[in-house]
């Protein structure tokens, strides 16, 4: 008896909690256990492959090799303290994670951010961005091309771009990453002199480099072989996941917070989040491309428009118990690089100065928690594809 | 990095060398294969990342074109068993630590720990919470520390170099002492490795390993008995969520015991405090009541006051169940 | 009738804006879930549940209070232009289990694991209830208040 | 001392033992310095600049790189088989330096004679997949035996177009000698453009020598980034380096018999020499290289369909073509 599993399809789903007995009794399968130490699952996530030959039957997900109690940690520590936790979930665009928190507390606290801090967030976000795409997309070429072949040149290539974007950040607030330049109430760092000097040749640097990236990658036939079709995520179903960011639109969900949601200046210009409805591992890939486009052209309208005036709202923080929140609920959202980064909040803890619970809604673990559904029925190294193409880090998916 | 022979991980020696030494009237062509050995070891410095966190994207950068760490002879192999430098780079988790060890152990000698990162030093922010690993060098011996959050990838290099000089160094006689905590004796695992010339290795160690490594989920068919669905065998799903709700029942009962526990505590305590201040009021009323009949009778109203602050003592609660 | 009608009607409870987090009875809780899925909510946002450790009676609250625990959930609204989502909760006494929004939104599955390994909520109907993060072998639910952040785990910890 | 080398030459074994010798040296040298090679030039194709530090320009990386796997700790798994273990890799090595020697690298600079040298090379050549077989199943890893399957399937496939476009010299030249094969191609009419097959069975002998020798965009035998290192994932120090070394001296016979058979060999404009054939080979082999820094990796179903369904059926018309094309009277010597 032969049995056969087909790629997820909205007409004939997958099951994820398939009995692998009931399957097929008389197969002879092979469990693989992908990870935690392994070079392409992006840190340290174990996936259990049940295999038929190289077609995945079953695939289960075990994250949590980096589980830190950082929501039980950020009960314990003041708000001034929490946004330096918190850099560290998503260690590839830390600068966004900063403001989701910042944002949650100032809705809270009631204070009113100036709008030359709006604007300098959100011009920061953008190169956060770019950035963190540089590293999806690098990495993604490594996934498909190995550490040894092209992907490894991609890989290089993104990086050397990435230096850029790091560069520019040192420049602002003295760190390559880990920045801690937000604070309740506006920011810490102000723009220094002939900053636009800096900034504005490496976007057209990064912008011009792009196209011969995709030149590389996506107008090679090889490389379109091994994504297109491959992974797709319909759109009910990524719906139903979660998923948020460049893997929600290339499925065709038209949502991006900084345009239906707008917080920070996204308000005030116009955002033109990149849609693809393919849903599969080359969309996936040209969504990101198009948002580095799409950022760097809103990174150079921040960077024009930024007004004048005052950085922060509050005094600079004297000491760690000068923010205090007595009470209040709220849930807020924002877009970063990987999809909606939520912050669930509930004041009050230690009298005022913590949160009583702190719930992150990391996208990573959404986009992760499709991987039951679209792994079965593909081959191994579609799994690489696939497991890259969602872009996932851990550090924020464990928290 | 011979702890004390116990670990046989420590005490390898190269058969051809162990041969040569023992050769009369070879010394000093030995001290210069020893020469040429180290140089070799220290020149090509391969990486096997255990890369999990911040540090991670950092020790990748050190890989590429702005610091390029192949200029010094340093690529990164995937597989344990090429690597010669093992650098930790991130946050190591209880969940972590245990495959940590394993792929430490699985490297070949002569081998290297470099932790990079502060987490990876000592768990830094992360250092008191249930889940981290106090810094790695309570699971292997860890040869150089490489600080920051995160380091920056030129740093990473400098402590690559200066794992090269330590070499030297320890190839010239210079530099003797082990960076080793004494908690890396205690650990009960052993390498997972049959040695060649290695006549005393016990076997029940192996097959120990054998077995830990299967529940690791390592080797075998453990799909077959293993539960697909995270449930036992033989209990269906409902069954199991059923169980799960008895066992959160059975918890709020005991907490709720605990806590009915402490109320009556609480009340027998206040009880004993309201007899007591009772008393002591009664006691003070009959001394005043005493002093008053020879004394004038303002001095009953300080003994109200008396009372009243011995029932602001009566103790409050923690705010918190235990 | 707008939504925010049609959850009162079904809830029983004022509900002036869906994006303010209003209270719902755990009896309604799959089925308004539902009815936000039939009017558009149909991203699957996020669930966040919370550990209330009792108070022993003391002077301040002679009476004491139970454990509780509280859940919450958001949907979202994917509309181009003007995105919007809904937040409830869920008041439970202790071991008291939830319903799962597994059949509706695959992405519970995940969510409510988390949740159930970190706080110990239960979730009924949930087809594949184990410990997400936590190694399999964990004792304890390291986010309840009553859980001590610096609990040792030997050998390792 | 002409006169001793010539007798040496002449006798049998004496010329074997020589040239032999030198050639074992040579081809362990080119597989040894092929890494630092392959180091600057993916550096520099990636903006980096390789190996510096150790050396003048680097140079003696290679030398520290395998002292430094001579001294590493020899580990042998314990559920692993020895035998096979341990054979794999020696095996692979033999079998590659075996298939050399037969290649002329100037005239008559052959270790061994034979009027069928490209059947004995193909032949070595087509044997490079037991030792990986070997070491995947010997290795008891999931990842090795994944890998050491792709590799058979891999090898057994592409043998067919790679001899079926070596066989297109063989006709045009009538002889399966390399002398012969080189000899036919004087005067400039390499096979490559002498003819209207010679262009597309270069590049079909060329992309399956490179399947043979798993260089991307063939590797899927050893996916760094799907099986880690694939067949050689269990193996340590100098038992690993043999993998490559083996990968790399097959890269450089391929290249070099590509030159034989399309390019002419030594033949060129000007003095022929071994000037010439060094010259080609080392353009082939670079272009190898550039090659693998610059495509991503088939999957290995793709990488199956590609050649049943392209590279077998277009290697067959090209037989035919140049039977005819022969038959016609355009042929060479024969």
């Amino acid at each position: 008896m032969s049995l056969s599993i087909q790629p997820y399809s909205a007409e004939q789903p997958v099951n994820p909690y398939l009995d692998v007995d009931l399957y097929d009794p008389d197969a002879d399968l092979m469990v693989l256990n992908l990870g935690p130490q392994h070079p392409s699952t992006h840190g340290v996530f174990r996936v259990k492959l049940i295999l038929d030959g190289e077609v995945i039957v079953k695939a289960i997900g075990y994250p949590g090799y980096l589980h830190r109690g950082v929501e039980k940690l950020c009960e314990k520590l003041n708000y001034s303290n929490i946004k330096a936790i918190i850099d560290k979930n998503d260690y590839i665009s830390p600068m966004i994670n900063e403001q989701a928190v910042n944002m949650a507390f100032e809705k809270l606290a009631g204070v009113e951010v100036p709008r030359r801090a709006l604007w300098l967030r959100s011009l920061l976000a953008e190169f956060q961005r770019i950035a963190s795409h540089l590293i999806a997309l690098g990495t993604f070429g490594l996934d498909v091309g190995g550490a040894l072949g092209g992907g490894a040149s991609a890989f290089m290539y993104c990086f050397r771009d990435r230096e850029m974007i790091l560069d520019v950040f040192e420049e602002l607030s003295g760190c390559r990453f880990h920045y801690n330049t937000h604070c309740v109430g506006g920011n810490r760092h102000d723009v220094p002199a002939g900053w636009d000097r800096m900034v504005l040749p490496a976007l057209e640097v990064i912008e011009a480099r792009l196209d011969e990236l995709v030149d590389m990658m996506v107008n090679n036939q090889v490389f379109v072989d091994r994504t297109q079709g491959v992974g797709v995520i319909p759109k009910n179903l990524a719906l139903g996941l979660g998923l948020t960011g460049p893997n929600g639109r290339a499925s065709g969900i038209d949502c991006d917070l900084r345009r239906d949601a707008p917080y920070n200046a996204y308000g005030e210009v116009e955002v033109r989040p990149a849609v693809r409805s393919a849903g599969d591992c080359q969309a996936r890939f040209l969504c990101r491309v198009d948002e580095i486009r799409e950022s760097a052209r809103l990174a150079r309208l921040f960077l024009a428009g930024l007004p004048e005036g005052p950085i922060s709202g509050t005094k600079p923080n004297k000491g760690p118990t000068s923010v205090k929140i007595k009470e209040g609920r709220c849930y807020v959202g924002l877009s970063t690089p990987r999809g909606e980064l939520g912050t669930y909040l509930i004041a009050g803890g230690n009298k005022g100065l913590s949160p009583y619970r702190l719930k992150i809604r990391p996208p990573s673990l959404h986009h992760l928690a499709s991987i039951p559904y679209i792994l079965p029925g593909n081959n191994l190294s579609d799994a690489i594809a696939i497991l890259g193409s969602l872009d996932p880090v851990m550090g924020e998916a464990d928290r | 990095m011979a702890v004390d022979g116990k670990n046989d991980s420590l005490t390898y020696t190269n058969p051809a060398m162990d041969l040569m030494a023992r050769l009369p009237g070879v010394d000093i062509f030995t001290s210069t294969v020893d020469r040429l050995l180290t140089w070799g070891s220290s020149n090509s410095l391969w990486m096997f990342p255990m890369a999990t966190s911040c540090c991670g994207i950092e020790f990748m950068a050190s890989a590429t074109a702005r610091v390029d760490i192949d200029r010094m002879g340093t690529i990164v192999r995937g597989s344990p068993r090429q690597g010669d430098v093992m650098v930790v780079a991130g946050t190591i988790t209880v969940k972590m630590a245990p495959r940590v060890k394993k792929l430490w152990d699985q490297m070949p000698e002569p081998k290297w720990c470099v932790a990079m990162g502060s987490c990876a030093i000592s768990g830094d922010f992360y250092r008191d919470i249930y889940s981290v690993i106090p810094g790695i060098d309570t699971v292997v011996p860890v040869d150089i520390y490489v600080p920051g959050c995160p380091p920056n990838p030129e740093q990473l290099m400098a402590g690559l170099m200066r794992l090269q000089e330590k070499m030297r160094a320890q190839q010239r006689g210079e530099w003797t002492e082990p960076e080793i905590r004494p908690e890396t004796e205690k650990m009960n695992t052993q390498p997972d490795i049959r040695r060649l010339l290695d006549d005393e290795r016990d076997e029940g160690i192996s097959q120990a390993q054998y077995d830990g490594s299967c529940s690791l989920g390592m080797h075998g068919n453990e799909h077959r008995r293993h539960d697909q669905v995270g449930n036992p065998v033989g209990v269906d799903r409902e069954q199991g969520v059923e169980a799960l709700i008895l066992r959160a029942q059975a918890h709020a009962q005991a907490m709720e015991a605990l806590r009915q526990e402490a109320a009556q505590e609480f009340a027998a305590a206040q009880a004993a405090k309201e007899a007591k201040a009772k008393a002591a009021a009664e006691a003070k009323a009959a001394a005043a009541a005493k002093a008053a009949a020879e004394a004038e009778a303002a001095a009953a109203d300080d003994d109200a006051s008396v009372a009243g602050d011995a029932a602001d003592e009566a103790p409050a609660g923690d705010g918190e169940t235990p | 009738m707008t939504t925010a009608e049609k959850v009162a009607a079904l809830t029983g409870t004022e509900v002036q804006e869906l994006e303010t987090e209003f209270v719902v009875a755990p009896e309604h809780h799959f089925a308004l879930a539902e009815l936000l899925q039939s009017e558009g909510y149909t991203f699957y946002i996020t669930v966040a549940a919370t550990h209330f450790a009792g108070e022993v009676p003391n002077k301040k609250n002679p009476e004491g209070s139970p454990e509780t625990f509280q859940v919450a959930t958001v949907l979202r609204k994917p509309e181009p232009g003007a995105s919007s989502f809904a937040c409830w909760r869920v008041e439970l006494a202790a071991g008291e289990p939830i319903d799962s929004l597994v059949p509706l939104f695959e992405g519970a599955d995940w969510q409510g694991r988390e949740q159930f390994d970190l706080v110990g909520v239960v979730f009924k109907n949930h087809p594949d209830l184990r410990r997400l993060m936590m190694p399999e072998d964990w004792e304890g639910h390291p986010l309840r208040r009553d859980y001590a952040i610096e609990t040792a785990h030997p050998p390792w910890r | 001392m002409t006169d001793i080398m010539d007798q040496l030459l002449n006798h049998p074994l004496g010329r074997g033992v020589l040239l032999g010798g030198v050639l074992v040296g040579l081809m362990m040298g080119v597989g040894a310095f092929s890494t630092y090679l392959e180091r600057k030039f993916a550096g520099r194709i990636q903006n980096r600049l390789g190996p510096t530090i150790v050396g003048p320009f680097g140079l003696f990386q290679v030398i520290a790189d395998g002292i430094k796997m001579l001294r590493k700790e020899i580990i042998i798994p314990r559920a692993a088989d020895p035998v096979l273990f341990l054979l794999a890799p020696i095996v692979a090595v033999t079998l590659t330096l075996a298939s050399a020697a037969v290649i002329p690298f100037a005239e008559g600079m052959e270790p061994v004679v034979t009027s069928v040298g490209l059947l004995w090379l193909l032949a070595f050549s087509g044997l490079l997949v037991f030792p990986v077989w070997w070491a995947g199943w010997a290795s008891n890893n999931k990842y090795a035996l994944f890998g050491s399957m792709r590799a058979v399937a891999q090898g057994v496939s592409y043998e067919i177009p790679l001899v079926m476009a070596a066989l297109v010299p063989v006709i045009l030249a009538g002889s399966l000698d390399f002398g012969a094969i080189v000899a036919a191609q004087k005067g400039g009419a390499w096979f490559i453009w002498s003819n209207p097959v010679g262009a597309i069975a270069f590049i079909i002998f060329f992309l399956a020598s490179l399947a043979e020798a798993n260089r991307i965009p063939f590797d899927i035998p050893e996916a760094e980034s799907e099986l880690i290192a694939g067949p050689s994932v269990e193996y340590t120090g100098i038992l690993w380096g043999m993998f490559p070394l083996a990968e790399y001296i097959h890269t450089f016979i391929a290249s070099a018999v590509a030159s034989l058979m399309f390019f002419g060999g030594w033949l060129g404009p000007g003095p022929d020499g071994l000037h010439w054939m060094a010259l080609k080979t080392g353009a082939l082999y670079l272009a190898v290289y550039w090659l693998r820094w610059s495509l991503v990796r088939f999957r290995s179903d793709q990488l199956m369909r590609f050649c049943w369904h392209w590279l077998v059926p277009i290697s067959l018309a090209l037989i035919v073509i140049a039977t005819l094309w022969v038959h016609a009277g355009f042929g060479g010597s024969a």
